[in-house]
């Protein structure tokens, strides 16, 4: 399953007679990689990628030799999973800033997940928290990114709060204040 | 300071020294800080303290009468314990919110240019309340009392304002007179120094 | 094992990036480089002289391609604007994955602000590409909704890489930055005619967020704190 | 020393030289002076460094063969242009990273009461690859070549091991024993002084 070694298929870029069944193709290439290579070991079907970490990612893994797509044929190529029937992951906007491709309930998972981890670890900072969130899977599944934007959700709605040093900002569940 | 170690657990917890940017979080946590300054001054027995989270200590000269003033070197707003201290800006935040709810009064003096607030553990109406109380307990109604003697005189010990500083058992008193309970005489300077509850 | 990762646009500690550019030449075997340029300069050659079997062939045209990244070679380095392998498109979508990955590498060093100068004398200075050409793959980026964007400071131009705005404060601390490379509370007492708690609080919120390096040797006097975006106007290499 | 011209700009960024108190700049910090560090000694060609960041330069006598170090005078850690020296206590917190990292070997001895360190701009088993490159090369496999050949030999000159110390280049053979692609040759003190490789 070595998606980088191994390419399945070229997606000839000239060989498509119009835009549209390029993007629908690059829509079907983009929507395999992401499930292959964002899921965490312990939750298959738990997937969060900011647009921005994908279109890298997926243009040095997928497009060298290809050409690469460009960010609005990524966009648009989101845009069809739906009509295509590639239903498990959604266009997302966090916090009204940051577009991402999301599976259903990912966003609660994580949010989950964060105030778990930072009951358990009180004063944790960005970097231990994305490490610890991607202990047990082989790569990274959720990039600071990700985590960036579920922090400040949680700390809009109050269940974060944190605690601001010269020596940088480290999280805290909020049992406190309700 | 063994005072420190008795206040409630939120007192170390390290967030509670940034200020918190959820609005409706931060009321709350402004709230936590003004518990924490009303507890601490009780628990001190202590009337003011400095913008900076000095307690101040007035000390009455027995002989003389006069008084000075101490302040505490720890400030409650220095954890050294968890090495937190809160920002100047925010403090300023705590401050007038603790004015605005009656919780702390502005005295007309600064120490090394910090202002210095009275802390309110019982409110204005309730220390008049208790003052009041005192009056018709120790049968001192419609008689001359000097606001030294309510806050120094043995006769008010085991009440809690006792050791309350004139100018703020003035100002609690004023509350009476406004519900002409009483009536406060001054000396030739019009500084408050004693009162007639009738 | 994954031969790529996400770990690049996180954490730089992980190695298990191996898709190269940034790791291999520039941590690990700064050496190779003589040996890459070299077999560099060949591939170029070889690119040029075989730029129609490469467009033509597009199995081969992706082994090529894959083979030159997995030696670390940009392939931006290896075709420019004029004279690229696919279309002068690709050009542009190359430099906004580049763009991408600078800001993720050097967000803990300069808090997720670089200035396009940096960009372009720093991080592209080897690449035949302007300014227009950043700029307009920037524009490009903003498709990505990612809060990537760019700012103004004294008439200078920043990417923002993190969706975090600067408070008005601290976008006048830079300001004041712009001037010298650093700011401090009697600078910002004199040019901004601030308290000094107000400065405090700006600066230490700004350290706290990694947007300033504070700098405690200046001579025994007060500390200054210094905008990362400074260091290309320095003397070195 | 015009070396230091070399050095890439943010040698002459002041913060450099102020241990960071947020963690996540610090880390990028001490990862840039090991580049630093790699990059001098690069430069120089030279293969040890005290703590204190001077380079230590060993001349062989090419009479008597015996080696003698020379210290630089000017430390990596001291930036004259710029007025700022890294502070003890964080030099050796770099020294500590770097070694954790493999950028750095401590030797056994010291100088004037410094470490001293190998400066590993390549890796052990890096090293190790491009000497076995060599004894192919130079078609040397299966008979011994002695570590002063190694390092001091004209068939070497142009590799970039040519002059490293032997010390350093016994460890990076090591590591090709351990392949079992190599044997070790030592002399009555239990010196290693020649290799096979095979």
């Amino acid at each position: 399953d070595n998606l980088q070694n191994k390419p399945s298929f070229l997606i000839d870029r000239e060989k498509f007679y119009n835009k549209s069944m390029f993007l629908n193709e690059i829509a079907r290439e983009i929507f395999q990689f992401v499930i292959t290579e964002f899921k965490s070991e312990k939750n298959d079907d738990i997937i969060m990628v900011t647009l921005v970490d994908l279109y890298a990612l997926y243009n040095k893994t997928m497009r060298i030799g290809m050409g690469y797509i460009s960010p609005s044929e990524m966009r648009e190529a989101c845009g069809r999973f739906e009509v295509l029937g590639l239903t498990s992951l959604k266009l997302k906007k966090l916090n009204g800033r940051v577009l991402c491709l999301s599976s259903e309930n990912s966003f609660d998972y994580i949010n989950n997940q964060i105030i778990k981890l930072l009951e358990d670890e009180p004063g944790c900072d960005i970097l231990q928290i994305t490490q610890t969130m991607n202990k047990h899977s082989t790569g990274t599944s959720w990039t600071i990114g990700i985590i960036t934007e579920v922090l400040e959700n949680c700390i809009n709605k109050g269940e974060i709060v944190i605690d601001e040093q010269l020596s940088g900002l480290t999280y805290y569940k909020n049992d406190i204040w309700i | 300071m063994s005072a420190f170690d008795e206040l409630p657990k939120v007192y170390y917890f390290p967030p509670l020294y940034t200020r918190q940017v959820n609005s409706l979080i931060r009321r709350q946590q402004i709230d936590t800080w003004i518990d924490l300054i009303l507890q601490y001054a009780k628990s001190m027995n202590c009337w003011m303290m400095t913008s900076e989270g000095n307690l101040i200590q007035t000390k009455i000269d027995e002989l003389t009468g006069s008084d000075s003033n101490a302040i505490e070197k720890k400030s409650l707003f220095v954890n050294e314990t968890i090495q937190r201290s809160i920002p100047h800006t925010f403090v300023e935040e705590i401050w007038t919110h603790m004015v605005e709810n009656g919780k702390a009064i502005r005295t007309e003096h600064d120490i090394e240019s910090n202002s210095v607030y009275y802390i309110m553990w019982k409110g204005v109406d309730l220390w008049s309340s208790v003052i009041l109380q005192w009056f018709e307990t120790a049968v001192k109604l419609n008689q001359v009392v000097t606001l030294y003697e309510l806050s120094q005189g043995d006769e008010t010990i085991g009440w809690d304002f006792h050791g309350m500083p004139e100018p703020l058992l003035a100002k609690c008193i004023k509350s009476l007179c406004d519900r002409q309970r009483a009536t406060i005489m001054k000396d030739e300077y019009g500084k408050p120094v004693g009162v007639k509850v009738i | 094992m994954k031969r790529f990762g996400l770990a690049a646009l996180g954490d730089q500690q992980d190695q298990r990036y191996s898709d190269v550019s940034n790791d291999i030449l520039k941590r690990q075997s700064v050496e190779l480089d003589e040996q890459l340029s070299i077999f560099r300069d060949r591939l170029i050659k070889f690119a040029k002289k075989h730029n129609k079997e490469i467009k033509e062939n597009s199995e081969f045209r992706s082994k090529f391609m894959r083979m030159c990244s997995s030696i670390g070679i940009d392939p931006l380095s290896l075709f420019d604007k004029d004279r690229h392998i696919f279309n002068a498109e690709d050009f542009y979508y190359e430099i906004c994955v580049k763009i991408i990955e600078i800001c993720r590498q050097t967000r803990d060093m300069n808090g997720g602000i670089t200035s396009l100068d940096e960009l372009e004398n720093g991080y592209f200075a080897n690449l035949k590409l302007d300014r227009t050409d950043l700029e307009k793959s920037i524009e490009m980026l903003k498709s990505l909704d990612g809060g990537i964007e760019t700012f103004q400071i004294k008439g200078r131009k920043f990417l923002r890489s993190i969706p975090n705005e600067l408070t008005s404060d601290q976008t006048k601390i830079l300001e004041v930055c712009s001037v010298l490379g650093y700011a401090s509370i009697s600078l910002l007492k004199a040019n901004l005619d601030w308290k000094r708690v107000r400065s405090k609080a700006v600066l230490d919120e700004m350290v706290s967020n990694g947007l300033l390096w504070v700098d405690n040797q200046n001579n025994g006097k007060e500390v200054l704190f210094w905008d990362p975006s400074w260091i290309m106007n320095l003397q070195g290499k």
